[in-house]
C-alpha cells in the first residue's frame, strides 16, 4: 500500500495527538473563554479586595469583614441555608426522580412534565406566590385559622425557614432532573444483587442507590449550593438582611465597593471550598457501570399497593409542588386589590389577559428571551459537553482549577456577574472581537452562558461517569473516529445528562432577572424583565398574567424536552 | 437446605415466550443444573427462583411453602448473576462483605469471613482493588465469593465460571462441590459446560426453546438421552437413522443404508421407541466409544478430517453417505491423516436407540 | 467607608450650556420612574422632538447606579431620571454625572439641588403616616409620630424593609435626628418601641401594600406619593396622616450622565420635563409633588393646592454623615429585638 | 493479512506490573493464542495491540511498521471485548453495523452483510430487539458479529465464546476458523478453554503473572512443554518428582520413592533437562495415557476418587505417597468405586522428562 508516503505525515500528526500535552490544545478555547468571561472579572473584583485606597495590597477589608457581626452573622446563615437547602432539596427531588421514573403507570408522563413546571417559576411573582400560599395572610395559615376558628394563624412562613422552603419547592429540579439522568443509566442488576444479599430497600438506597447516584447528587448539590449561597430573591422576600447576599447588595447600595468586592470574594471562596470537598469525596470511589454485557433484566413490580402508592405520592408531590404556580394562576383572574381577607380571592376577571394581548409590547419581550436563551444554551452545550468530556476522560495539570472556573460564575450572586460583564466589556477587548459588548445583543446571552454554564457541564459530567468506557473503546476498535464515536455512542449513552443541564440552563435563561436587568437594552428587553415592569408600576394582575404566560412557554419547552427524550429512551421502567 | 419446587412456571416478555410450563423438583441438599442452548431460558428460570422475574403463571415453593411473591431479600439466597453485578463502587473487600453487614455481623467476624473467601477464590491481597482493576475472570470470582459467603440456604450459579481457566475452573469447582456438600445448600446451577454439569450435578434440567427436555442423572441424561436433542446436546452423539431389519432376544439389527448393518442390544433404548422389525429408529453413537481396529460392528471409512485437542485425535470419518466423528486417546502414536483408511468398531453394547427423529 | 458625605467639594468643571434648537439623535435615558409615567411622558416630548429617537430602560435606583457605575468608562446612557438624594450624592462622589445648568435651576430651592449642578430635585415625597381606611377612620389613626408608640397599636404597624428602602432609612433617620442629633441614643430608645409595636417587616412596597390591604396591620410609614397613587388608581383602602410635627422630605431627581454621548438630548429632556405643562400634568395624574416653587395655582390640581405641607425641620447633611451607622446600629441592636 | 510485532512490551498499572517482556511475533494470518490463568495479563496484552493501552515501554509494529501510538480507529482491527462492550442504546442491528456504517457503505451493503452476519452468530430474526432484551450468550454473539462484519486486518477476539454452549461454541469455534482461514485474517485469540486453543490454534503462548511461558505449536505445547508451570496448566498432568537410577541407551529410569521405578525414553525431555543418573528429574505423566491393567510400569494403587465426566471416568488413585489423576474412556463398563483396588500401567514413550520444579 501506500503506506510508505503517508508514513512520516501520519507520524507527526501522532506525535502531536499521541503527546500528553494535546489535551491542552483540545481544552485551549475553554479556557480561553472562561478566561475571558470568568478570570478576567473576577480578579477585578479580587483585587479591589485586596487593595487600599492608594492600590497597595492590604488586607484591611478582610479584616474588617471578620470583625464585624453583621457579616459573620450573614456568612453563618447563608452557610446554614444553603446547607439546609441541598438537603431539603436532595430528598423532594430524588424521592420524586424514583417515583416518576421507577414505576409505570398511567399518566406517569403527564406527572413527569409538571414536576418540571415549578422550575418555570418567575423569580419575581414566585416569591409572593409563596407568600399567598404560606405568608401569614396565606391561603394555607388562613385557612386552617379559619376552619379551626382560631385567633391567630396557626403557623406562617417566615424567616430564614421560609428562604429554606423557596428554595426547596425552586430548586429540587436540579436534583430531580440529575438524578432522573442518572436513574436511567444505573445498573439495575446492582439492585437485584443487594437484594439477594439480603439487603432490604433502604440499605439498598443508602448503599446501592445514593452512591451509585453520587456523581449526579454532588452535580446537583453544587448547583444548589452554590445558587443558595447566591440567592437573592429569597432572603430579600422574607427580609432576611444577614445573608452574603443582601449585605453585598447593602455594601454597594452604601458605596462601599471595596467592601462588597470583600464579600463576593468570601462568598465565592465559600462556595469553592464546597466545590472541592465535593470534587474529593466524588473521587474516593469509581461510579462507572461495570457489568459484563449491558443491563439486562429488568425488576417487576408486582405488588400492587406499592404501585398505588407510588402513583398516590407521585400526585400528591407534584400537586403539592404545582401549588405557587397554580396561585399565580388564580391571582391573574383576581381584580386587583379585591383580595384581602379571603381565603382566596373573592372577584374575577379575565381584564389583565386582555391587557396583555392587547398590549403590542408583549411579544417582544418573550421573543427576546427565546431569542438570547437558545443562543446562550448553544454556547452551553457545545462548551459545556466538551469541557465535561475533557474532564471525565483525560488527565491533565490544572484540571481542578477548570473546574472551579467553570462553576465559579455560579456561585456568584447574579448583580455581580452582570457587574463584571459591564466592566469588562464596556471596552473593547481582544475576548470581545475588539468589540464594546454592553448595549449590544450579545451581552446578555454572554451572560446567561457563562452563568448556566455550570448547568449543562455539571449534569453531562455526572452522566460520563457512569458511562462504561469500553463502549467508547468498542467504537473506535470498529474504526470510528473520536468525533463519530462521540457524536453516535457517547452523546447518545449521556444525552439524559445533557438534556437535563440543557433544560436547566434553558429555563433558566427564560427566567433570569437579577442579571439581566443590568445589562439588558430597550431592543432585547427579556420577559422577566418584561414582568418585573409591570409589577414595578404596580399592575400585579397583570404582572401575574404575564408570569402565566412565561408558565406556558416553559411547559412547551418541557413538553419539547420530553419529546427529545422519549426518542432517546432507552426503556423506562416496568 | 430448603427444597425448591416449580409448578407449571411460564415466562412471558410481551408476546414472547421465554420459558413453558416447567415442572421441577430439587431437593434440599440437591446440586440441580440447567443446562440448555444459549437463550433457551435458563437465566430466565433462575431469575424465578430468585424472585426477580414473577412466573407468568404457575407457582414457585420453598419447602412446600408457597414463595411466589416474596420479595427476593427474604428468600435467603445467594446468586452469582451472568453479569456479575458488582458494585462499581465498592472495593473487593467491600463487596464481598456487604451481604455479611446486611446480617449484622460484627466487624471482625466480616473480616475473617471475607478473607476466607477470598482465598477460596484466589484473589488474597486484593481486597483493596477497585473492581475496575480487576480481571475479567477476578471480576468472576468476586461475584462468586459475594454469594458463597454468606452460606445461604439456596445458592443460584449463572454460569458462574466461564471466565475462569481450566485449571482454576477446576479447582473452583470442586470447591464449590466441596462447600455444597458440607454445608448441605441447595444448589441451582446453570452452564453452558456439559463437563461442569457432568461431573457436579446430582440431576441436570436439559432445556430448549423454553422447555424441559429432560431431567436426570448426568449419567442417564448421558447415557439414555430421551430424544435427540439431549442426545445430541450433551456430549458428541453420532445419529444415524435406519430401518430395524431383525430382532432377537436381546439383540437388534438396523440397516442404516449403504449396506451396513449395526448391531445393538435391545435394552438400550429410550422409553418411547417401538422395537420391532421394519420399523425406523435412529442410533446414537458416542464419538469416544467408537474404536479403531477389528471388533463388533467393524466398519470400514476414509478420513475426512483430522483435529488434534490434547488428550485425543479427533476424525470425522467418512462411511458410506454417513459422517462419523471418532475420537481417538492422544496415546502419542502417529496422526492419520486425511484420505487415509481406517477401520473402525463398534461395541454392541454402546449402541442407543431412540425413536425417529421428529 | 466611603460613606456618605455630603458631596460638596467635588470639583466639577462646568459643562458647556448651549443649547440646540430642536436637536436631533440619540437620547438613552435610565428611569426608575413606573412604567406608566413613561409612558405618558416620553411620547409628549418625541412630539416636541420627533428627530430624536429616545430609549428607555425602566428600572430601580439601584440599578441604574450600578449599571452607570460599570459603564462608567464607556457610557451608554445620557439621563438618570429618578433617584434619591443619597444615590446621586454617591454618584457624584463616584464622578458620574455632568454639571450643568438648566433653565428652571433658579425655580428650584437650595435644598433640593446638588450645589454644583450635578443633579436636580425633580419632585419631592413627604414621609407620613399611612393606614387602612377599612379599619380605621382618619381621627382614630395616630396623628403624630409619637404616637405609634402607644401600645394600642401593638403588632398593628407594618414596616417595609428598612435598610434596602430609601423612603424608610430616611424616616428613620429622621426620627433618630428628631430625639436628638447629637447622641443617637434616644432616638434609638425611640425606634425600640416602635419595633415593639411593629408586627412584621415587608420586603419590598408591593408587598407592604398587600400586607395592609389584607390586614396583617393597619398602620405603616411611607411616602404620600405612593399612598395617593395606591388609593385612587388601585383601589386600595389607604389613607394618610401628615404628622403634626412635620414630615421627613425626601428629594427625587434627575442628572445628565458625565460623558454622555447625547449629553444635548439629555438636557433638552430635563427641561422639557420641568416645564410647568409637563409637571402640573404628572401633579394631576401621577400625585407628584414638584420641587418647582413658580408654578401657577391653574397649574396645579386640587389635591396639591389642599396640600397642607409640614415640613420637619432636618439637617440632611448630619443625617447623610450619620445615617449607615445609624440604619446599621438598628439592624443589629434593635430590630425584632422585641 | 497483516503481521503483529510485539517488541519488550511492558504495562504497569501505577506501581503493579501487569505484564513484563513481552516479545511475539505474530505472522500474517496466523491464528495466535494467548492462554494462561486469570489475571495473567492476557487482556492488558490484548488491549495493547488493539490500542487502548500503551505500553510503559516497548514497541508494537503491524507489517513491520511501529503503530505503538497510533490511534485504536486507524488500526483496521475487529475486537470481542471480554466485557462485550455492546452499545446500550442500539438494537442488535445498529450494533452489527456500527463498523459498517463508519467505513460508508451503501445501505444495502450493510443490510446484507449484517444479515450474512447475524445468520452466522444464529441471530437472525433478532435485529429489532433491544440489546437488553437478550441472553447473555445472545449478546456475547452480538458483539462477535459485530466484531467479524467488517473483515478487519487483524481480529482480537478476547474469551469471544465464554457463554456460549458446548454446540453453539463448537460449530461458532469453527465458523470462525474457516473465515479466518478463507479471508487470512491474522487473529489473536484469548480463551481459557485449552480444548478451544488446542483444535483452533496455529501457535499458542502460554502466559503466568504476566510473563511469557512458552510459545509454540498446540503439539509442541501439549506434548512438550517447557516447564512445570506449561505441562500442568496445558491438559491434566501427573507430575512427580524423582531421582534418576539408570540411563541406558534410550531409556532412563526414576525412582520416585516408595520404591517404585518408572521408566521412560530419553528423548522425551524437555530442552535443558540434564540427564545423568542421580540427577533428581520431575516427570510429567498425562492421566489419559495411563492405562487399567497390566503392561508396562505397571504399578497398584487405591482408589480415591471418582468423578463422571460423561466421556470418560476420572480416578484419583493413591500410590504410595503420590495421588495420580487418571482418566479412562467411559466405555459403558462398570465404575470402581473409592476404595477399590486397581492396577495400572503407564507405556514408556508417554513419559515425559523436565527440570526439577525451581
Ligand atoms: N486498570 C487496572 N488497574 C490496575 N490493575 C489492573 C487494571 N487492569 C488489570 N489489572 C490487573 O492486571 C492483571 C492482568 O489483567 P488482565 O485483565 O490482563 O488479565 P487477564 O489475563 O485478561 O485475566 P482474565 O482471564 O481473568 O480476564 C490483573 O492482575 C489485574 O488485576
Ligand atoms: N427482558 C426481556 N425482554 C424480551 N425478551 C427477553 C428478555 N430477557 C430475555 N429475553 C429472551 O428470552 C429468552 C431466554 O433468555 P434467558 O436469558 O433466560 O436465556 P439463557 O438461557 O440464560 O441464555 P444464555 O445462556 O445465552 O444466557 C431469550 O431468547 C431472550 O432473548
Ligand atoms: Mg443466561
Ligand atoms: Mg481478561
Amino acid at each position: 500500500m501506500t503506506s510508505e508516503a503517508i508514513a512520516p505525515k501520519k507520524s507527526i500528526w501522532a506525535k502531536i495527538t499521541q503527546s500528553k500535552y494535546f489535551v491542552y490544545v483540545l481544552i485551549s478555547p475553554l479556557v480561553l473563554v472562561l478566561l475571558a468571561y470568568v478570570i478576567y472579572p473576577m480578579y477585578k473584583t479580587f483585587s479591589q479586595s485586596v487593595m487600599d485606597q492608594e492600590g497597595a495590597l492590604s488586607f484591611s477589608n478582610y479584616i474588617n469583614f471578620f470583625t464585624t457581626e453583621a457579616n459573620l452573622e450573614s456568612l453563618r446563615n447563608s452557610v446554614f441555608i444553603s446547607v439546609v437547602s441541598v438537603i431539603t432539596c436532595a430528598i423532594v427531588g430524588v424521592a420524586m426522580a424514583f417515583l416518576l421514573n421507577r414505576y409505570e403507570f398511567p399518566g406517569r408522563k403527564f406527572l413527569s412534565v409538571l414536576v418540571l413546571v415549578p422550575m418555570a417559576l418567575p423569580p419575581l411573582i414566585g416569591a409572593i406566590s409563596f407568600y399567598f400560599l404560606y405568608g401569614e395572610t396565606g391561603i394555607f395559615p388562613r385557612f386552617f385559622q379559619q376552619i379551626f376558628n382560631l385567633e391567630e394563624v396557626p403557623f406562617s412562613l417566615e424567616g430564614i425557614w421560609g428562604i429554606i422552603m423557596v428554595h426547596t419547592f425552586t430548586m429540587y429540579t436540579y436534583f430531580y432532573l440529575s438524578a432522573s439522568a442518572a436513574i436511567k443509566g444505573l445498573d439495575l442488576s446492582l439492585e437485584e444483587a443487594a437484594t439477594s444479599l439480603g439487603s432490604g430497600r433502604l440499605r439498598i438506597w443508602t448503599k446501592i442507590i445514593l452512591p451509585m447516584l453520587t456523581p449526579a447528587m454532588v452535580a446537583s448539590s453544587l448547583l444548589v449550593f452554590m445558587i443558595s449561597m447566591a440567592s437573592y430573591t429569597a432572603p430579600l422576600m422574607f427580609g432576611v438582611q444577614r445573608t452574603m447576599t443582601m449585605q453585598i447588595t447593602l455594601s454597594r447600595t452604601n458605596g462601599n465597593l471595596d467592601m462588597s468586592a470583600t464579600q463576593s470574594t468570601v462568598l465565592s471562596i465559600v462556595s469553592i471550598a464546597f466545590l472541592i470537598l465535593m470534587t474529593w469525596y466524588q473521587n474516593r470511589r469509581n461510579y462507572q457501570n461495570q457489568s459484563k454485557g449491558t443491563g439486562v433484566h429488568r425488576t417487576e413490580v408486582r405488588s400492587p399497593i406499592v404501585r398505588y402508592l407510588a402513583v398516590l405520592l407521585s400526585i400528591i408531590g407534584v400537586v403539592v409542588l404545582m401549588l405557587p404556580i397554580m396561585v399565580i394562576a388564580l391571582i391573574s383572574f383576581a381584580v386587583d386589590g379585591s383580595w384581602t381577607t379571603q381565603i382566596i380571592p373573592a372577584a374575577y376577571t379575565i381584564q389583565h389577559y386582555v391587557e396583555l394581548f392587547t398590549d403590542p409590547d408583549t411579544w417582544g419581550p418573550i421573543w427576546n428571551s427565546i431569542q438570547m436563551s437558545t443562543v446562550a444554551v448553544i454556547g452551553n452545550i457545545i462548551f459545556g459537553v466538551a469541557a465535561a468530556y475533557a474532564m471525565v476522560r483525560f488527565n491533565f495539570k490544572g484540571k481542578a482549577f477548570m473546574d472551579i472556573l467553570i462553576m465559579v460564575p455560579w456561585a456568584l450572586p447574579g448583580t455581580v456577574v452582570a457587574v463584571n460583564m459591564i466592566s469588562a466589556f464596556s471596552e473593547p477587548s481582544a475576548f470581545a472581537f475588539n468589540q464594546v459588548l454592553v448595549g449590544t445583543f450579545w451581552i446578555l446571552p454572554l451572560a446567561y452562558f457563562v452563568r448556566q454554564l455550570p448547568l449543562v457541564f455539571r449534569n453531562s459530567q455526572a452522566s460520563l461517569i457512569q458511562m462504561d468506557q469500553s463502549v467508547e473503546e468498542a467504537a473506535q476498535s470498529l474504526g470510528a473516529t473520536w468525533w463519530h464515536s462521540f457524536r453516535r455512542v457517547v452523546l447518545p449513552i449521556i444525552m439524559p445528562g445533557i438534556l437535563a443541564g440543557t433544560l436547566l440552563a434553558f429555563v433558566q435563561g427564560l427566567t433570569e432577572f437579577v442579571a439581566s436587568i443590568l445589562i439588558y437594552t430597550p431592543s432585547t428587553m427579556p420577559l422577566s424583565v418584561g414582568i418585573w415592569n409591570k409589577m414595578y408600576s404596580f399592575e400585579f394582575g397583570t404582572a401575574c398574567a404575564y408570569g402565566v404566560l412565561q408558565t406556558i412557554l416553559i411547559v412547551i419547552v418541557l413538553l419539547v424536552n420530553e419529546k427529545i427524550k422519549g426518542d432517546n429512551d432507552t426503556g423506562a421502567a416496568f | 437446605m430448603k427444597s425448591v419446587r416449580l409448578e407449571q412456571i411460564t415466562k412471558m416478555f410481551g408476546k414472547s415466550r421465554a420459558v413453558e410450563d416447567i415442572n421441577i423438583d430439587i431437593k434440599s441438599g440437591e446440586f440441580f443444573t440447567f443446562l440448555g442452548p444459549s437463550g433457551c431460558g435458563k437465566t430466565t428460570t433462575l431469575r424465578m427462583i430468585a424472585g426477580f422475574y414473577f412466573p407468568t403463571s404457575g407457582k414457585i415453593a420453598f419447602d412446600n411453602e408457597d414463595i411466589t411473591t416474596v420479595k427476593p431479600n427474604k428468600r435467603n439466597i445467594g446468586m452469582v448473576f451472568q453479569n456479575y453485578a458488582l458494585f462499581p463502587h465498592m472495593t473487593v473487600f467491600e463487596n464481598i462483605a456487604f451481604g455479611l453487614q446486611v446480617r449484622k455481623l460484627s466487624k471482625s467476624v466480616i473480616r475473617e469471613k471475607v478473607e476466607k473467601a477470598q482465598e477460596f477464590v484466589r484473589l488474597v491481597g486484593y481486597g483493596d482493588r477497585k473492581i475496575t482493576e480487576l480481571s475479567g475472570g477476578q471480576q468472576q470470582r468476586v461475584a462468586l465469593a459475594r454469594a458463597l459467603v454468606i452460606e445461604p440456604d439456596i445458592l443460584l450459579l449463572d454460569e458462574p465460571l466461564s471466565n475462569l481457566d481450566a485449571k482454576l475452573r477446576e479447582e473452583t469447582r470442586v470447591e464449590i462441590k466441596r462447600l455444597q456438600v458440607e454445608l448441605g445448600i441447595t444448589t441451582v446451577y446453570v452452564t453452558h459446560d456439559q463437563h461442569e454439569a457432568m461431573a457436579m450435578s446430582d440431576r441436570i434440567m436439559v432445556m430448549s426453546e423454553g422447555e424441559v427436555q429432560q431431567i436426570g442423572t448426568p449419567q442417564e441424561i448421558y447415557n439414555k438421552p430421551d430424544n435427540h436433542f439431549v442426545a445430541s446436546f450433551i456430549g458428541e452423539s453420532n445419529i444415524l437413522e435406519g430401518t430395524i431389519k431383525e430382532v432377537s432376544d436381546n439383540h437388534v439389527t438396523v440397516d442404516v443404508g449403504d449396506g451396513i448393518l449395526l448391531k445393538g442390544i435391545r435394552e438400550n433404548s429410550s422409553p418411547h421407541v417401538d422395537i420391532a422389525e421394519d420399523k425406523k429408529v435412529s442410533l446414537s453413537i458416542r464419538p469416544e466409544i467408537i474404536e479403531v481396529g477389528k471388533g463388533s460392528n467393524s466398519i470400514q471409512g476414509k478420513i475426512q478430517l483430522t483435529e488434534f485437542s490434547g488428550v485425543s485425535i479427533n476424525y470425522l470419518v467418512k462411511i458410506g453417505n454417513h459422517e462419523l466423528n471418532v475420537m481417538i486417546i492422544n496415546s502419542g502414536s502417529n496422526i492419520l491423516e486425511r484420505g487415509d483408511s481406517i477401520t473402525l468398531s463398534i461395541p454392541e453394547n454402546s449402541i442407543y436407540f431412540m425413536s425417529e427423529k421428529g | 467607608a466611603c460613606g456618605n458625605d455630603d458631596g460638596s467639594s467635588d470639583g466639577d468643571s462646568e459643562g458647556g450650556n448651549e443649547e440646540g434648537e430642536g436637536g436631533s439623535g440619540d437620547l438613552v435615558i435610565y428611569t426608575a420612574r413606573d412604567q406608566t409615567v413613561v409612558d405618558e411622558v416620553i411620547p409628549l416630548f418625541e412630539e416636541e422632538y420627533p428627530d430624536i429617537n429616545v430609549e428607555v430602560l425602566t428600572m430601580g435606583a439601584q440599578q441604574i447606579l450600578e449599571r452607570v457605575r460599570g459603564e462608567k468608562s464607556n457610557p451608554q446612557a445620557d439621563f438618570w431620571w429618578g433617584g434619591t438624594q443619597s444615590a446621586f450624592d454617591t454618584a457624584v462622589e463616584e464622578d458620574l454625572l455632568q454639571s450643568y445648568e438648566p433653565d428652571f435651576a433658579e425655580a428650584i430651592p437650595e435644598e433640593y439641588k446638588d450645589p454644583e449642578g450635578h443633579w436636580y430635585g425633580e419632585i419631592i415625597l413627604p414621609e407620613v403616616i399611612m393606614y387602612n381606611t377599612d379599619e380605621l377612620s382618619k381621627d382614630e389613626a395616630p396623628q403624630d409620630w409619637d404616637d405609634l408608640l402607644d401600645p394600642k397599636w401593638e403588632d398593628e404597624i407594618i414596616i417595609r424593609g428598612v435598610l434596602q428602602s430609601g423612603t424608610m432609612r430616611t424616616i428613620y433617620s429622621a426620627m433618630i435626628y428628631r430625639q436628638d442629633h447629637e447622641d443617637p441614643e434616644a432616638g434609638y430608645e425611640w425606634l425600640n418601641k416602635l419595633d415593639a409595636n411593629t408586627t412584621d417587616y415587608a420586603q419590598d412596597p408591593t408587598n407592604l401594600y398587600l400586607k395592609l390591604a389584607r390586614q396583617e396591620g393597619t398602620v405603616s410609614l411611607w411616602n404620600l406619593q405612593d399612598i395617593l397613587l395606591q388609593k385612587e388608581q388601585h383601589n386600595q383602602p389607604f389613607g394618610y396622616v401628615m404628622p403634626e410635627s412635620g414630615a421627613p422630605i425626601l428629594v427625587d431627581g434627575v442628572g445628565v450622565i458625565k460623558d454622555a454621548q447625547n449629553a444635548e438630548n439629555a438636557k433638552l429632556f430635563s427641561e422639557f420635563l420641568f416645564s410647568p405643562d409637563i409637571r402640573s400634568k404628572l401633579s394631576e395624574d401621577f400625585f407628584q409633588i414638584p420641587t418647582r416653587t413658580d408654578l401657577e395655582d391653574e397649574q396645579q390640581p386640587d389635591w396639591l393646592k389642599d396640600l397642607e405641607m409640614n415640613q420637619m425641620d432636618l439637617d440632611w447633611k448630619i443625617m447623610a454623615e450619620n445615617e449607615t451607622e445609624w440604619m446599621e446600629h438598628w439592624d443589629q441592636n434593635i430590630k425584632n429585638s422585641n
